[in-house]
């Protein structure tokens, strides 16, 4: 099994870009996403209340599944789950708000729910956000040779969501 | 208390001393990385679990406990082999150097400067020999650069075929920093000529790898080098490439005792044997290490093919590398470093498996040792057959049977005991690929008895020697 | 769509019908519950995979495909009992009355209705019996209470010694909601006699049971009590037993042909034969369930033992159950629901291991069919070599040799092929316990080579007859 960590940087980059992010929030409001998103409660992506994850039903598991994990007292779901720095922050919940309202729209997502890819780069910048320093002397010194970093769900897969 | 942690964390590695391709000395490293250094040079350390670890032997203190002395099967098994006169429980990487220099082994044959490639620190070693052999460049050269490899490989063949004292004069330390590491970067990288040999072949043949993914993404590229673990493979795959550059099955190659990895057919037990197997001798007859000296079969050794068997298992598969749990990740103080105390995940369980696994340390242990356990009464089984058959080869041929009648049955004795001893040699109790180390010994059961059948179907009317190992089931 | 989903979400079951201990028919508690209910109709559905799943047999389309025509070692190994007539591959829920009803075996001996238990809705069928045969009450009791209890009991020892056509007549449904669920509740529950009693001599036993806690909580009890499912089991067991019910080996123990689980030293393969294997009978024999026609071996048949393989390997020790794997949650609308369509998990990997497997659908695909074709290509092993000793002891007994002679040999096959059929006869082949299986097949080859060994020392003078299936290595 590959476990590697999707490259950093270009799509993600991409999706920071100023003009990307107003035209996701754009076709957002426009199309065909409006109702149905905002019905559904998408918005709630917007806050940082985990509470608001649960609007849908289908984050109930993983709300749980938080809960009994070894960090619900100590971050909630946007602090692994959303980029930090301030642009990409509303940029990817943007992002996020897009696929979550077209996957719930269509009900055409994969039964169980999986991360994007994309998701896991910012689930790993968040835990090097917090743990950064403590695992700098194993995530640091690669970066010098080989690229690929030390992927930290590859061990520690239920730090966010025990029981698994 | 994380407050702490994060004011310690600011200084993680120091540059005290410049370390470089010629820095084989650990110490010097240990400057600038004390924490691995420390844990390093615990590899002193003995502590016995229920199938590994080591404990001295009470009777030689300076040694580990013998094996043979615990299952006198083994000797029949290897009679007319060194391994029938010393074979002992492993221990830390601290002993390497000494112990190959201790063993019996090395008393009852000569031993060649090959052996020394991998119990202790060769990186500087070859490449010093393979510029006086003639290798453009000083030694100060990247490892990886042209004229770096060059020095490896050139010095590695000249003290393969050197006598084992020339060799392990030139050797100072056990295996050490440069060894694994790249001394500009520190990131991961083989020196060992036997694996960088031995996984470009395996890359070439066509036996499938899913637990190597570089090595499928290579074969569906253009071919027009090699595979080179330090070019080619993920930052993952070197945490488990480090470690198969000795952890693996080997033999001596012709009279300049080349060593080398028989993966050319790949890297299961019945690929490695049809290497072997193959007629590579003017009269046909394909590669042995010995001819049994009861039963006159060309017999084969096996030796700590931890990697062959690592590779079978579905840890590989999901991409759990050695060092995941023999060199798991420590706090200390405000950093996690590997613990480079490599030993015994039995040792360590909290580190070495609960991260991944949730159960209890008592759980995982147990679980650990049920397949343990299986494999041990399969070994014995099979082990049964084995020493079953050669006391019914000894018979026939004291009744007067020839090489021609006894051919077939001696053929099964090299079958079955290659997989008796492929598993008996790997160090972890079938551990790393349960249901593949019980095939194999089911697999050698088969082929002793079968030995024996063919030959009781020939030579039976005469009834023969007391059989004390068959056990009624 | 969304709207759709948010309203559904409120209503999780309806509670338009009444149902209780009467109700057998499905389609009432399916007004209740019809998501479980349409996916429980689809059962009827057929698809292969590599191992597993169901078709139709080509030449007689009303049923699988048959085992014996794919591979006629199977013939050889049951020479003389029914399943050398009729062995197809299973399928779905829904057939299970049906294929019980049409297999050639009802032909060739006649079946006692113990074979009922396990291919019908019996729960409300036992305690009708039950009452007729004396017990008190009139089947509307909790059948938890003493009442139900006694009904149930006393039905299933009539029903059990009754002609199979009998008891066939009274049942009018295959395997039906009531057998697992408790109507008032819809808590899971055990209704099954053979079950009831079979976990409870398992209790009893000396054998750990690291898979279950809760019995080895009740051991460490007072014991007043039997161990009782229905009681001390958690809700995750209860999710494995109610499939132990059926998917279990047994045998009718005499003349009143009750049906009885060999559990009581444990259900190990080898704790199993060493049950069969006590000197029951007044001639010192024991239990056989045939004598095997060419070789005269008293020969044991085992049957779909998935409860006993399953708790041998690492996902039951895990706490993973049957349901897990064979009914997993499915996404219905807004809803999880329990999928009731029971079937091989190959056909619905995403929902059966990408809940608790991070890897893609074709690796976990693949790991599988590894486990499978190690397991089968060890089966084929093990195989040849029963086959081979099946050949000669009949030869043996061609020249004359007699049963005090052949006794010996007869008791290896016997070991052997239980062990070969045991694995044979579960169905995941190998899946639920890797190397349990692979142990189970090592030992059958060595069992099976030893037998020939024996014989041929014994009687070899004479070349045996030619032997088509012994391969060189
Ligand atoms: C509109 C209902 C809804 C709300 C509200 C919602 N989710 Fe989701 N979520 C979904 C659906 C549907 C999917 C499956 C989509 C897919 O697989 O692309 C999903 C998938 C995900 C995934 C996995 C896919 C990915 O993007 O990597 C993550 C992570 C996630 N949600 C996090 C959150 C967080 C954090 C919140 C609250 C801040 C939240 N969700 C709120 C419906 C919702
Ligand atoms: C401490 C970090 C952390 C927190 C807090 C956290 N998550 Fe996650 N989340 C993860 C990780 C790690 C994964 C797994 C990614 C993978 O498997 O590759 C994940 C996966 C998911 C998924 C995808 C489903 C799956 O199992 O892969 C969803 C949906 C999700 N989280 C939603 C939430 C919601 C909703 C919350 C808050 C209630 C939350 N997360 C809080 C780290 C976190
Ligand atoms: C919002 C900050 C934050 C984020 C994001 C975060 N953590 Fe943590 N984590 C913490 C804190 C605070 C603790 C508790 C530390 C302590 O008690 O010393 C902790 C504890 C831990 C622990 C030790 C406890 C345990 O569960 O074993 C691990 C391991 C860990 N984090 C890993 C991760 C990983 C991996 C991620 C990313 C998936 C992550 N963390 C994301 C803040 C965070
Ligand atoms: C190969 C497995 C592995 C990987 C990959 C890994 N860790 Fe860990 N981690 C461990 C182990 C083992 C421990 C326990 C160390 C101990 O107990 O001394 C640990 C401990 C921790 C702790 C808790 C330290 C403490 O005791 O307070 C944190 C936080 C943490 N890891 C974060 C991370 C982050 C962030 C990453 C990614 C950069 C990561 N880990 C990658 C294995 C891993
Ligand atoms: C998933 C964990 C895991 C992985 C991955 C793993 N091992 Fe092991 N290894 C074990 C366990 C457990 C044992 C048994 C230890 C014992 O019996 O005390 C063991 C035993 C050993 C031993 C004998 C140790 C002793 O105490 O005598 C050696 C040598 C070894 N492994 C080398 C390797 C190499 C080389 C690799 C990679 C090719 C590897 N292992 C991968 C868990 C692992
Ligand atoms: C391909 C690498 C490799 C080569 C070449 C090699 N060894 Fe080893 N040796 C190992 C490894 C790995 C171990 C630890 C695992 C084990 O003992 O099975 C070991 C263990 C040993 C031990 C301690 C255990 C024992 O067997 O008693 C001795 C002594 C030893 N080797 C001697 C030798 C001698 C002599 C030679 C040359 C004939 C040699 N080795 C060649 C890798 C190698
Ligand atoms: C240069 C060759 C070499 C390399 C590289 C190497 N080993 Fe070893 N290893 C040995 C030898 C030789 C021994 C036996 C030493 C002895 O018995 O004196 C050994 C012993 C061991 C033991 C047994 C310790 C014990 O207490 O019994 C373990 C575990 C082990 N190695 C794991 C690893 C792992 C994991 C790696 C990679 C991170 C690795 N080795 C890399 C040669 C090597
Ligand atoms: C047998 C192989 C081996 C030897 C010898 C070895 N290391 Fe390592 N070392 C590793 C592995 C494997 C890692 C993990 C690297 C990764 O994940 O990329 C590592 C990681 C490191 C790191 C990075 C931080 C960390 O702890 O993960 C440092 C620094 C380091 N080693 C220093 C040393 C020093 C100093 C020595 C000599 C005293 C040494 N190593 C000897 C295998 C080895
Ligand atoms: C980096 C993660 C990781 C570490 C460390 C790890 N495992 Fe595992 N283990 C896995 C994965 C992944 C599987 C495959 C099944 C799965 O996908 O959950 C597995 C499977 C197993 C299995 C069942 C498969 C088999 O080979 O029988 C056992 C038993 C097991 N692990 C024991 C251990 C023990 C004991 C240790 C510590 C010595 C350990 N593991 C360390 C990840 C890990
Ligand atoms: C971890 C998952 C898992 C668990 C738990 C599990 N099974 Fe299975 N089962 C499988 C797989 C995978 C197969 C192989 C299916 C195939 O070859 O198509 C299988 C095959 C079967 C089959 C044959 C299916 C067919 O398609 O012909 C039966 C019957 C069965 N299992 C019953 C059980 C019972 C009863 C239990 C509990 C005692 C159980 N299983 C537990 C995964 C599981
Ligand atoms: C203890 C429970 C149990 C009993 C008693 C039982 N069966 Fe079954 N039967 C099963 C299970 C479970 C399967 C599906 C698994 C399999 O086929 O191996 C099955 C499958 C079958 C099949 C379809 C596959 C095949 O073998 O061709 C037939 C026919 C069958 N049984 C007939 C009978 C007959 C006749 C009897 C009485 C002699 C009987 N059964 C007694 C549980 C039982
Ligand atoms: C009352 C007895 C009974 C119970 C209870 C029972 N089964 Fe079965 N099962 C059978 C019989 C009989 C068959 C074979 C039917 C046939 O071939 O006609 C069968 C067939 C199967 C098959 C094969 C389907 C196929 O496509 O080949 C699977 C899988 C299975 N059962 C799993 C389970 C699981 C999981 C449970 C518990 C949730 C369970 N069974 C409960 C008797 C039972
Ligand atoms: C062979 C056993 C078996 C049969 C027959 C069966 N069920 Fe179930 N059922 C289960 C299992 C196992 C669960 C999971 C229960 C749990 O997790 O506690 C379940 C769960 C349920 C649930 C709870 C919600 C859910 O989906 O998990 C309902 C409602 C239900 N079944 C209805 C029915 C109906 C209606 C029938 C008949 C048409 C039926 N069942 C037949 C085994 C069975
Ligand atoms: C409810 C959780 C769960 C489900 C569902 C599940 N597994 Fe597992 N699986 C585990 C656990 C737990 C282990 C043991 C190792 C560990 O602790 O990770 C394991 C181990 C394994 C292993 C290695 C051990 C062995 O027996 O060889 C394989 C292979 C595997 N699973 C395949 C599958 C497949 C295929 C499926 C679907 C048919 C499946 N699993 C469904 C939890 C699960
Ligand atoms: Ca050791
Ligand atoms: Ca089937």
């Amino acid at each position: 099994m590959d476990t590697n960590l999707a490259p950093a940087t270009p799509k993600t980059r991409f999706f920071r870009r100023p003009a990307v992010m107003l035209f996701l929030v754009l076709s957002m409001v426009l199309g065909m996403g409006a109702y149905t998103f905002a019905d559904a409660r998408g918005l709630s992506y917007l806050s940082n209340d985990p509470k608001a994850c649960v609007n849908c039903h289908v984050m109930n598991d993983n709300y749980d599944s938080w809960q009994k994990s070894s960090h619900h007292a100590v971050a909630s779901c946007n602090d692994c789950h959303v980029p930090h720095d301030l642009l990409g922050k509303y940029l990817a919940k943007a992002k996020h708000g897009w696929r979550h309202s077209k996957a719930f729209t269509t009900g055409d997502y994969h039964d169980p729910i999986q991360v994007h890819p994309e998701s896991r780069r910012e689930i790993q910048d968040n835990c090097l956000r917090c743990h950064g320093k403590l695992t700098d002397a194993i995530a640091g010194h690669a970066k010098l040779g080989k690229t690929d970093e030390v992927n930290c769900i590859r061990c520690h897969a239920t730090v966010g969501h025990g029981g698994r | 208390n994380i407050k702490k942690h994060q004011v310690e964390a600011t200084v993680t590695n120091y540059d005290l001393v410049k370390v470089d391709e010629k820095t084989a000395d650990p110490a010097e490293w240990g400057k600038n990385h004390p924490r691995q250094y420390d844990s390093y040079k615990r590899t002193v350390d003995m502590e016995r679990t229920r199938y590994g670890g080591s404990e001295a032997d009470p009777k030689k203190p300076d040694t580990t406990y013998s094996k043979i002395e615990e299952d006198p099967r083994l000797v029949t098994m290897w009679k007319g082999y060194a391994f029938a006169v010393d074979f002992r429980e492993e221990r830390g990487h601290a002993y390497m150097l000494q112990d190959q220099k201790d063993t019996e082994r090395q008393k009852v044959v000569k031993q060649p400067g090959a052996c020394l490639h991998c119990h202790a620190s060769t990186t500087t070693v070859y490449r010093a020999e393979g510029i006086k052999a003639g290798a453009p460049g000083d030694g100060t050269e990247d490892l990886c650069s042209a004229a770096g490899k060059e020095q490896l490989m050139k010095g590695f063949d000249k003290v393969c075929s050197m006598p084992y004292a020339d060799a392990a004069a030139m050797a100072k330390h056990p295996v050490a920093c440069i060894d694994c590491h790249d001394p500009k970067s520190m990131a991961l990288r083989v020196t060992r000529p036997g694996f960088l040999d031995g996984i470009a072949v395996l890359a070439k043949s066509s036996e499938p790898t899913p637990a190597l993914p570089s090595v499928e993404k290579w074969r569906k590229g253009d071919r027009k080098r090699d595979y080179d673990p330090n070019v080619d493979a993920s930052r993952q795959e070197m945490r488990s490439f480090v470690c198969g550059q000795c952890h693996v099955e080997y033999y001596f190659k012709g009279d300049a005792k080349r060593l080398t990895y028989p993966w050319h057919k790949g890297v299961k037990v019945e690929n490695i044997l049809s290497y072997y197997d193959e007629p590579v001798f003017k009269d046909g007859k394909p590669y042995k290490d010995f001819a049994h000296k009861i039963s006159g079969a060309p017999a084969l050794k096996a030796q700590h093919p931890e990697f062959e068997l690592w590779s079978q298992g579905v840890h590989a598969r999901a991409g759990v590398a050695c060092a995941d749990c023999h060199m798991p990740y420590v706090r200390e103080g405000a950093m996690k470093v590997s613990d480079h105390q490599v030993r015994s995940p039995m040792l360590m369980i909290d580190k070495a498996c609960q991260t991944c696994h949730r159960a209890s340390e008592a759980e995982m242990k147990a679980r650990c040792e049920l397949i343990q356990d299986r494999t041990k009464a399969l070994m014995d089984r099979a082990l049964n057959g084995l020493c079953d058959l050669i006391k019914d080869i000894e018979a026939a041929q004291a009744d007067g049977a020839g090489d021609e009648e006894l051919a077939k049955a001696r053929d099964f004795q090299r079958q079955a005991q290659f997989r008796i001893d492929f598993i008996n040699a790997e160090n972890s109790m079938g551990f790393h690929a349960p249901q593949e180390a019980a095939r194999i010994l089911g697999e050698a059961c088969d082929f002793a008895r079968q030995g024996q059948v063919e030959l009781a179907k020939k030579h039976a009317a005469k009834p023969a020697l007391p059989k004390p190992e068959v056990k009624a089931p």
